[in-house]
This record gives C-alpha cells, structure tokens and sequence, in this order.
C-alpha cells in the first residue's frame, strides 16, 4: 500500500482471488452506497457487469445503422453506374440488372456493418488509450491472468480514503492498492 | 460438462493461470531450434515466388500453360483452393460460436488465422492471373478520369467485393479477439520492445466490466455478420462458374456444394496443422482427442455433402436432357483427363469414409493421412471443373489440352511457402490459441473449485 | 518421319495421313524449308525443291518412301473430325470424339437437293433455335443499322483467303509453331473442316468461324471491367485499351473466337514494321483478349463519309476483309435492319440457321446450309 | 506490471488515428488532382518547338484562315500539318532574312520537314476524326481553345476519356451553325435551344459506343 501521495489519488482498488469474491464485494460496496464501481476481470462475466448496472450496450444499434448505411451504399453506387453514369449494352442484359447487384450490396452491407462494430466497439470502450492510472498498481498485471479487482472511483460521492480503504478491507481481498492518478 | 465417455475439452487439473502462462510463455519465450529451420525453408519458397511473380510480370501470362479454350488454369484452381481453405477458420469462430460449441475455443485462434493466411495467397491468385496484372485495380470502383467503372454483373467484381470484405471482416474479427490477449502479453512480457509492442497492439485494454460488455457484445455482432459472410463468399466464387454458360460450370448445385467443399477443406488443413502443432508445442492439454474427433465429423458429414454434390452434377447430366451436360460428365469419366476424376473421387469420396470409424477419429496419424487426401482431394477437385470443363466445350473444333508448366508449379508452391511463412510468424509472435477464452472455460470444464489460485 | 526418294534425291520428311487421299500417293508442299523469312518463318518446314525437276514440275512418279526411326512434331490448330461415322474397333485414334460430338452438335448443315425439295428448312429443323422474344431480359432496339453477316458453306471451299486477309487488315501477329502447338493462334477467322463419310471416300466440308456478335453476348456479361460491351449498331465491341485479361469472356464464349496475347506477340520495336501495319487498327499488346470487330474500321469510315454526305450507307458500301477477298462470294456483310439488304436476303433463305442457337446468344452472324446434288448412281458406285 | 505509457500517449493515440483518416484523405485528394493536373495532360503547357511560330500574330493579328494551313480537316481525319512550302508563300517576301525563320528555309531547300513537336497527342488507341466533327458543327475552338491568343501553342484542353464524354453526351451545349466553325470568337446568345435545333437540322449521333473511337 502507498502512503505518501503526492496527488490526490485515482481510486483505491481491492483484489480478489475469485469471481465469487468479486461479485459478493460489488454487492456489498452497492449496498454500502457506493456508486463509482470498476471491477476487472481476466475474463468476460456476464453477472459482473450486470451486477454494475450494465444491461444494454448501444453496439446493436450502431451496427445496424452502418449495415443500413453499407447497403445503401452499395446498390446505389451499382444503380448510378449501370443506369445513370454510363448506360451501355452489356449482352443485351437491362441496364438496371437488380439482380446481378444483390452480391456486391450484400457484401457492403456486412463490411460496413462490421466496421461500425470493430470502431463502434473501440469507441464504447474510449479505446486506444494506453496510459490509465489503474496501471500504476503492479499487481493489476495479474487481472489479465487470474485475478478480479474492484476499483471505487475517488470522485464517488461516498469516497473517502480512509473509510473507503477500511470497508474494502472488510471484504476480505488479497490486498487493497491506491490507485495514483 | 464433459460427457461421459467423452474425452475432455481442456485435460485436468488446469487453471486460468496455468493455462495463461502455459500458452504465453510460447510467445514469449525463445522459439526451439526447428522453428527456424521451418521458417527457413518456407521463407526460401516465398522467395522462389517472388522470383516466379517477377518473371511472370516481365514476360506476360503465357509462361503458365494456358490457351485457348482453356484459359483459367493454376491460377483460379489454387485461387478457389485457398479460398476454400480459409472458410474453417471463420466458422470454427463464428459460426461454431453461435452454436455455443465450446470446443471450439482452443482452435479457434490458429483457425483464424489460418484463414487470414489462406485468403491472402487467395487473393494473390486473381491479381496475377490477369494479363494485365497493373492494372488490376480497374476492378475497384473510383472515381477515374475515363469515366468508366466496373461492370457490376460479373461475378469477378463480386469476387472482388466478396473476397475483400471477407479478408476486411476476418482481420478485424481476429484482431478483436486478439486485443484481450495482446494486453495480457502485455502484461508478461520482460522485454521493453515486446511490453510498448503489445501495449500499443492492445490499445490499453484493462478488462473493466464496461470493457467486457461492449466487447462480447460486438464479438457475438461480429460472428453473426461473419456467418452469412463466410456462406457468401464461397457462394460468390462458385458463382464465377455458375454464372458461366460452360457445361460442368453452370450448374445450380455450386453454391451449397462449394460451402460444403470449402469447409471440408478448411477442416483439413485445419486438422493438417493442428496435428503437428499440438505436439511441437505440446499443447495436446488444450488441443484434445475430444477436439480432433469433433473435426474429424465435421469433415465426414461436409464430405458426404461433397459427394452428394459429385452424384448431383452425374444425376441432372442425365436428368436435364442436355446433351452438352451428358457429353462433359463422359468426359470426366472417359476423357484425356479421367485419371484426375477418379483420384478426386478416392480422395474426397473414399478417404474420407475411414471416418466413420471411431479409432480413426482418434488416432492423430491416422487423422492426419486422411485430411492430407482431402487437401489433395480439393485441389483434385478444382482442377476437374476447371480444366476438364474448359478442355472440351461446345465446338469440338477448339478442343484442346493443358498441362501446367514448371512456372505453374513454381507459382503454386510458392503460395504454400507464403502461409507456411506467415503462420510460422504468427506462432513465434502471437498466442495461438485464444488465452482469454480459455480463462473463460476452464471453471467450467475443470471438476475442482476453480478460483481456488496457486500462489 | 519418312524418307522420300525421288531417282536420286532424297528428303526426310513429316507424315499426315488424311482420309480421303489416294491410296500408294502422297501430297508434298511446296515453298517451306525457307531460311530467310524472318522471325517466325525462318526454318520451319522442309524444302520440297529438292525433289522438283523442270522436267516434272507437279508431278512425280517413282518415288519411294522408307520410314526412318526420327520424330518430327506437327503443330496444328485443331483435329481433322470425321461427321457421320462413328469410331470403328479399328479406327485410328484421333479420328474419334471429335466428329461423333461435331455431328450430334449440327454444327455443318448438309442436305441433297432431293432432301431440299421435300422439305426446304430442313437445317432449321436439325437444331433448336429458341423462338423469338422467350427471353427473361426485355429484348433492346437498334434502330439505325444493325451489322449482321451470313456465310454460304455451299460456296465456301476451305481456300483460306479470309484468314489470311483478316491478319492483314487487323494486324494479326504470327506467333510461330511453338504458340500454335500450344492451342494459342491469333487467328480472328478460322475454317473449321469437317470430313464426313467413309475414310476412303470422304466429303470435306468447310465452315468459317469467327466472332457472332451475339445479341446476348455471354462473354460482355462477365466481363469485370466493361471491356467488352455491345455498340448501339449491335457490334460485340472489344475495347483493348480497357482490357485487363481475365479472359473470362473467352471461357464464357461457347464458339471459342477470342484469341489472347499470351505474350507481346507484336514486335512494336522495329521501325520498319511500323508500315507494315493497318494503321486504322490497334496493335495489341500484350494481356488482352482480341476477336474479329467485324472490320469495325471499314463500318466507321463508312458512316463517317455517309454522314458528311448527310445520307445512309448503303448496301454493300462495307465489305469485311474476308468478304472482299472470298473467291467464291460466300461472305456477305450489311445491315439486317434494311429489309432489301444482302444479308438479310440470305438470312431469309430457309437454308438460313445459326450454330448453337439453342444456348439463346441470338447471334448476328449466321449460315447457310450446303447443299449436294450427288448423281445418285456415282454415289453408290 | 507498471506503467508502460506516459499519459501523453492517449493524445498521440488518438491524434495518429484521425491523422491517418485525414493523411488517406489528403492522399486520394493528391491522386485525383494529379491524375487531372497538367503533369498528366500537358494541358497548358508551351512545348518547345523548332519555329516559334506564334498563332496569335497569324490567325488574330494578320486574319489568315484556319483552312489555310489545316488543309485537310473537313475530308480527312486529320487536320494537318502545313508544309514548309505553305510558310514559303509569304515569307518568300517577308522576313525573308530573319534567322528565325532559318528552319523554315533551310526545310524549304533541302526538302525535310520541319519536326514539329506535337502538341494536342491522343493515345495510339484512340481513333479521333476531324472531317465529322466539322461536318457536324464541332468548332475548332471548342477542342483547341482560343488558338487565336495563343503566342505559343499549347494544349488547351485535358483530352481526357471524360472530357471527350462531357461533349459527346451533351453535344447540344457545345454545337455550333457550321458557318461558324472556323470563328474563335463566336458565343452563342442562347446554346440550349440553337444548339437543340442545331442537333436536329445536322442529325448529330454522338455516338457513346466504344467502338466509336477504339477500334
């Protein structure tokens, strides 16, 4: 545990040896009034970020706007070009072929779709960022292999760094970090 | 979760953490002393392509062995070869994923990129087998000073939007599932290069519950737009032939015939490496027997529909009264070319039945030999439709004869070099087997308390 | 290969044996073995010379022939196909697939005049020629002049004048024995032969074969870069210039009349060659397909001068190259929209039919069925 | 672990991002004008040439017709190029010791031509022909420009695939009564209608087949 700070600190941070643990703390810290959650995970639990309150991502929405977008953009950019720009005879086939421009519209549709989602996903997530504070905690490399942390935010309401310190304390982690901003 | 009496998927006695430091130590790690000496000698083989493809752009396409009438030869054969390799990966990834197959989990990686490698030797084919290779991009759509763009009812241009949004598609899908395990690379690397590399790579992925939300979220997005993408795309190639008027090419069975016969031989060579894999890296605690039995089904059941396919092309020869279609199925019987039907035949029809037997399924060798028949097998396959079709068309005047010239080979053999070399990158500098999902189903699979954590 | 002795001459020599040549007689070219014709020519073949006296300058009796144990590689663009006769237990190989599929396929229509007079649209009648209008396209309007050709096989007799004034007038590259052997000729115009009957005593017959035009042209449709498109007079155009090679089109075209430039078939660095060309045509480069344009360039001027005169061309203003120089006139080109025109004379006759028209190509260059008029007793003897 | 990245590096991240979207913008941008621009057309540009033989003295400052030199633009596809016998003409008796005009007498004597460079140059696969624009009411200035200002020749217009397409879809907007072809001064007071009309009285094609100029 750091004890001179110089800044006033990020968050302090509890580590847990399982996803049990994790979920019993966020429902304590809930409980306890806390609002600023962040847990880390090594892995995807559905009941952790549900338990933070996250039930619907905006992602579906975006992804169908950009497969919208895509196949809009394919079967007119193939209209225009048969029909409009340059209309010519091509074995003796009408210049408006719908049918021949299901393909390219159908795989427009998937790519745009598919970027809004790679982009929209990063965005959701305010990625790239490669400096975070939750970084200056050494342990917090073991979040990508088997440990679960729990950060409360310094900026929640309730946050205050002794008492916080101590009811993390409480529920029973393998350690409690501050987090340097 | 195991059944019983069926071997596991992760063998016993794993944790989150055994499996993250067993699988990135390969990483990061020095590479044992043949992983050079295979790199080695696949490099050498891309340079004997680079050496064929620089001969080729001097000289002009007429150092392959095509003519007239037989004016696709290697090039679209091993194009479609390629192509059809790369569908396993998308599949065991997306598809295999919406059907909650978890087995599919210590594949899935190298099966991507698998896929990533194929599609782009793919892609290389179409390039070069145009007599103009420079120009090639006219088949882009851009705003151009002629004012001319491409003629959107060939089925080239479809190809060409097909084949990019499905290389587009892959990178990004894998790339996404690589960013977990780029961070926790990050996080075990000692080396400063190898900690900024993967940092960057990983763009500051933490794992926060937010984070995983959006992720699996736009994961499971992302195999649902893969699924009808990857059934498209080998839709689309085998429109290059159905929409074609040449007997043997216009057929309405392509489509779902070519999807089978793509993932038929995205299986074996998924299988192909994986034997080889699992042992040099002794990964046979994640790759099981469970694992190859699995692939050993997928590919009898895609075979059979392989072989359905063959006796529907015979059957509607017949059928449609057509006497061009009849005269090219006794071509392929009877013809110049009948030696390359009936080894097609062994090895995507017969080879293929030892499957049925379940020691077979088990027995990695075994496993191995026949999944080398039906690599065989496909290229077999494209060759019949391809050459055997154009040899003898409508007007017996212009029937001809084709072999491929050693530049053919030399080209052909050089794009195996290309994805071997690119594979062997990609095991030396990126997990190859998805570490994150792993973590996610080993609790499951593992009959002991799993959060339960060695110091 | 053979030896040929003639007194005391002697040459080595190729064998072909062909059906209907007389039996214990053999047929020596003259005018090959050259060793000054250049790049392509330059050695290729044998110099009959030798063989020749001025005291028997056609004719040579006497002469013996000894096989001799060399091999000698004959390149030829395509098979000689035996019609009407299916392949014997005996039958040499070669002889086979050919003809029997060329027959089933009424690709050379052939009646007597006795068969005419009972039933004059018999050649109709020997393939299935879709009717007008069964299309799931709406049909398109030419209106102005629409370029159809009609080829009488009754008149053509395999002379060869339209190949060689087709390489003439558009810049046909020569690309040598060993591209030829390998099936990649350049020829626009080629006679397909067909031998019909028995071996012995066969009937020859000669069908001319370049670009259709197809109304419903399978090769524009799959052509990725709009290299090949129809022209609003319905001329299957080929734009070399936009041409990447695929050569999907050439694969697509069932009556195989693209030609490829495999290479750079044209020597372009030899000044003097320059004048050799027709410099109303586009020398090729290498990478793209080719085909007969129907003499395009002839038909521009054509409408060029008939326009500054502010009136029609008119029927017969245009010949194609091997029109102008076919012997026997059994090429004739114009517009089908004129009802009074030539061509659409011929293409009236009920001798008229196009070749598979069954695969629904609609295509503007059709034939004429030949027709024999045998002395029945002749015939039997 | 510890902090790989200085905070700093969340703005670089973010700025490299919309730096590459705007760098592949700029990048297309560049291409499309320079494909366009005169390093790609010569559009504009004063070539050197052997004589330097000024359009605007002859056509604007001394009246002489184009017809007097392009001899052959209403029959031929090509216009031609004068020879140096038609140059002689008048320069027999004027500037006849200018050191300038020395080429010209000197291909005068001996017989060889003057070798031009050539200015306006189509592809060799483009079959372009003079007569039938003329005889359609193409004037000269609607390809050449305003060849009468012009001190030294140069190329006015790009040649392009499209910009021949521009004309050859709307030929309406670029006719002109044929007694006007040779005029590089005339506007029309209304194209629209006089160019609808124009159209209907020359049957005009504009033919947009390919096989129009390639061949």
């Amino acid at each position: 545990m750091s004890k001179a700070a110089t800044k006033p600190e990020f968050a302090l941070m509890a580590e847990f040896r399982s996803s049990r643990e994790l979920l019993h703390a966020i429902e304590q810290s809930q409980a306890a009034g806390y609002t600023q959650l962040e847990a880390y995970t090594p892995y995807p639990i559905e009941e952790v970020w549900e338990a933070l309150g996250q039930h619907k991502s905006k992602l579906p929405l975006i992804v169908l706007i950009g497969g919208i977008v895509g196949a809009f953009t394919g079967y007119l950019l193939q209209y225009w070009v048969s029909v409009i720009n340059y209309p010519v005879n091509v074995g003796g086939r009408p210049l408006h072929s719908w049918v021949s421009f299901i393909p390219v519209t159908f795989e427009t549709t998937i790519l745009f779709a598919a970027g809004a989602a790679v982009l929209g996903m990063f965005a959701l997530n305010r990625l790239p960022m490669p400096y975070h504070p939750v970084f200056n905690v050494p342990r917090f490399a073991l979040a990508s292999r088997d440990r679960y942390f729990l950060a409360i935010g310094s900026w929640d309401p309730k946050y205050d760094r002794r008492a916080t310190e101590e009811f993390l304390l409480g529920l029973d982690p393998f350690e409690v970090n501050e987090v340097a901003s | 979760m195991t059944a019983p009496g069926k071997p596991p998927i992760v063998a016993p006695g794993h944790t989150p953490g055994s499996v993250t430091d067993q699988i990135s130590s390969i990483v990061l790690t020095r590479m044992p002393r043949w992983w050079w000496a295979a790199f080695g000698a696949s490099f050498a083989l891309v340079m004997m392509l680079l050496y064929a493809l620089t001969k080729l752009v001097f000289e002009g396409t007429g150092i392959w062995g095509l003519n007239i009438p037989v004016g696709w030869g290697f090039a679209i054969i091993n194009f479609v070869w390629w192509i059809g390799i790369g569908h396993a990966g998308t599949l065991i990834s997306a598809i295999l994923l919406l059907l909650r197959q978890e087995w599919r989990t210590s594949i899935n990686r190298f099966a991507e990129a698998m896929t990533l490698f194929a599609v782009a030797c793919a892609g290389l084919f179409p390039l070069i087998h145009v007599g103009r290779p420079w120009l090639a991009y006219w088949l882009l759509p851009y705003p151009n000073t002629m004012d001319i763009w491409p003629q959107f009812r060939s089925p080239l241009v479809w190809d060409v939007f097909a084949v990019t949004t499905y290389a587009t598609v892959s990178l990004l899908f894998w790339y996404v599932g690589l960013v977990p395990d780029l961070a926790t690379l990050r996080d075990r690397a000692r080396q400063r290069l190898a900690k900024i590399t993967y940092g960057f790579l990983s763009m500051g992925w933490r794992g926060s519950a937010t984070h995983w939300h959006n992720y699996e979220t736009a994961y499971l997005l992302l195999a649902g737009l893969a699924t009808p993408l990857v059934v498209s795309v080998h839709t689309v190639v085998s429109f290059d032939f159905a929409v074609g008027q040449l007997p043997g090419w216009h057929a309405t069975i392509f489509p779902p015939y070519f999807v089978a016969g793509a993932i038929f031989a995205g299986f074996a060579m998924v299988i192909t490496l994986a034997v080889p894999l699992r042992t040099l890296f002794d990964l046979k605690d994640f790759i099981t027997i469970r694992h190859l039995q699995n692939m050993g089904k997928v590919m009898l059941a895609t075979g059979l529909i392989v072989a359905y396919g063959y006796v529907i092309e015979i059957f509607m020869a017949w059928y449609s009264g057509n006497w061009f279609e009849e005269f090219m199925i006794l071509n392929r019987i009877q013809g110049p070319y009948r030696m390359q039907w009936y080894a097609l035949l062994l090895c995507n029809v017969l080879a293929p039945q030892l499957l049925w037997i379940k020691r077979v399924r088990s027995t990695p060798a075994l496993l191995f030999v026949v999944a080398m028949f039906v690599n065989v097998g496909m290229w077999l396959e494209r060759f019949v439709i391809v050459v055997t079709s154009l040899h003898r068309d409508f007007l017996p005047s212009s029937w001809g004869m084709y072999a491929g010239t050693r530049w053919d080979w030399a080209i052909f053999v050089g794009s195996i070099g290309l994805f071997l070399a690119l594979l062997f990158l990609f095991i030396r500098f990126l997990p190859m087997i998805s570490i994150f999902e792993m973590r996610t189903i080993v609790p499951k699979t593992q009959a002991r308390e799993p959060d339960e954590v060695s110091p | 290969m053979v030896e040929v002795t003639v007194d005391d001459r002697s040459l080595e020599l190729p064998v072909w044996i062909l059906p209907g040549h007389a039996d214990g007689s053999m047929t020596i070219h003259l005018g090959y073995g050259r060793t000054r014709t250049g790049r392509v020519g330059s050695g290729s073949g044998f110099d009959a010379y030798r063989l020749r006296t001025s005291r028997a300058p056609w004719h040579v009796a006497g002469a013996r022939i000894r096989k001799i144990a060399k091999h000698y590689e004959l390149a030829s663009t395509q098979l000689h196909s035996n019609i009407g006769l299916a392949p014997g237990p005996n039958e040499e190989p070669g002889f086979g697939v050919e003809g029997v599929e060329a027959e089933r396929r009424h690709l050379v229509r052939v009646g007597t005049l006795e068969h005419f007079r009972q039933e004059p649209d018999f050649a109709q009648h020997m393939g299935h020629t879709p009717p007008e209008g069964l299309s799931m396209y709406p049909p398109w309007d030419f209106p102005g002049y629409a370029w159809g050709l009609s080829i009488d096989l009754g008149a053509c007799t395999g002379c060869n004048a339209c190949v060689v004034a087709c390489q003439s007038e558009n810049n046909i590259p020569i690309v040598g024995k060993e591209m030829v052997a390998m099936g990649r000729e350049m020829h626009w115009i080629r006679i397909d032969r067909y031998f019909e009957g028995e071996l012995e005593h066969p009937h020859v017959h000669h069908q001319p074969v370049m670009c259709m035009h197809c109304e419903q042209a399978p090769c524009e449709v799959v052509c990725p870069v709009g290299a090949t498109v129809h022209s609003s007079e319905g001329l299957n155009d080929m734009v070399y210039n936009r041409c990447v090679g695929t050569r999907y089109c050439s694969n697509n075209c069932p009556y195989k009349v693209r030609r490829f430039n495999f290479f750079k078939y044209n020597d372009t660095e030899t000044p003097v060659l320059e004048l050799l060309r027709n410099p109303d045509v586009t020398v090729r480069t290498r990478g793209v397909m080719e085909k007969c344009t129907y003499c395009v360039q002839r038909i521009n001027h054509a409408r060029i001068e008939a326009e500054k005169e502010e009136r029609q061309i008119r029927d017969g203003e245009i010949q194609t190259a091997c029109q102008q120089v076919c012997p026997t006139e059994a090429i004739v080109f114009g517009d089908v929209n004129d009802p009074e025109s030539k061509v659409s004379d011929a293409k009236a006759k009920p001798l008229a039919y196009d070749i598979l028209a069954e695969l629904g190509t609609r295509p503007r260059t059709s034939y004429l069925a030949k027709l024999r008029n045998p002395n029945s007793t002749l015939e039997e003897s | 672990m510890s902090q790989i990245f200085k905070p700093s590096t969340n703005t670089l991240a973010r700025v490299s991002m919309f730096g590459a979207i705007f760098f592949l913008a700029i990048l297309a941008w560049v291409l499309v004008t320079l494909n366009r621009s005169s390093l790609a057309t010569r559009q504009g540009i004063v070539l050197q040439q052997p004589v330097p033989f000024s359009h605007d003295h002859h056509v604007a400052g001394l009246g002489i017709s184009c017809l007097y030199c392009h001899t052959t633009v209403e029959e031929s596809s090509f216009a031609g190029i004068p020879p140096s016998a038609t140059c002689m003409n008048c320069h027999k008796l004027i500037w006849n010791e200018s050191p300038m005009l020395e080429p010209v007498r000197e291909s005068y004597r001996t017989g060889r031509p003057i070798e031009w460079t050539r200015v306006h140059d189509l592809p060799d696969f483009v079959y372009f022909d003079h007569s039938i624009h003329v005889a359609k009411g193409i004037g000269c200035a609607s390809c050449h420009g305003r060849v009468d200002q012009m001190p030294l020749m140069y190329q006015a217009e790009s040649l392009q695939m499209e910009w021949c397409l521009e004309c050859h879809r709307a030929p309406e907007m670029f006719i002109r009564p044929r007694t006007e072809i040779y005029n590089m001064e005339w506007v029309s007071t209304d194209q629209e209608t006089e160019g609808a009309r124009l159209i209907a009285d020359y049957r005009v094609q504009s033919k947009l087949s390919c096989s129009v100029c390639h061949r």
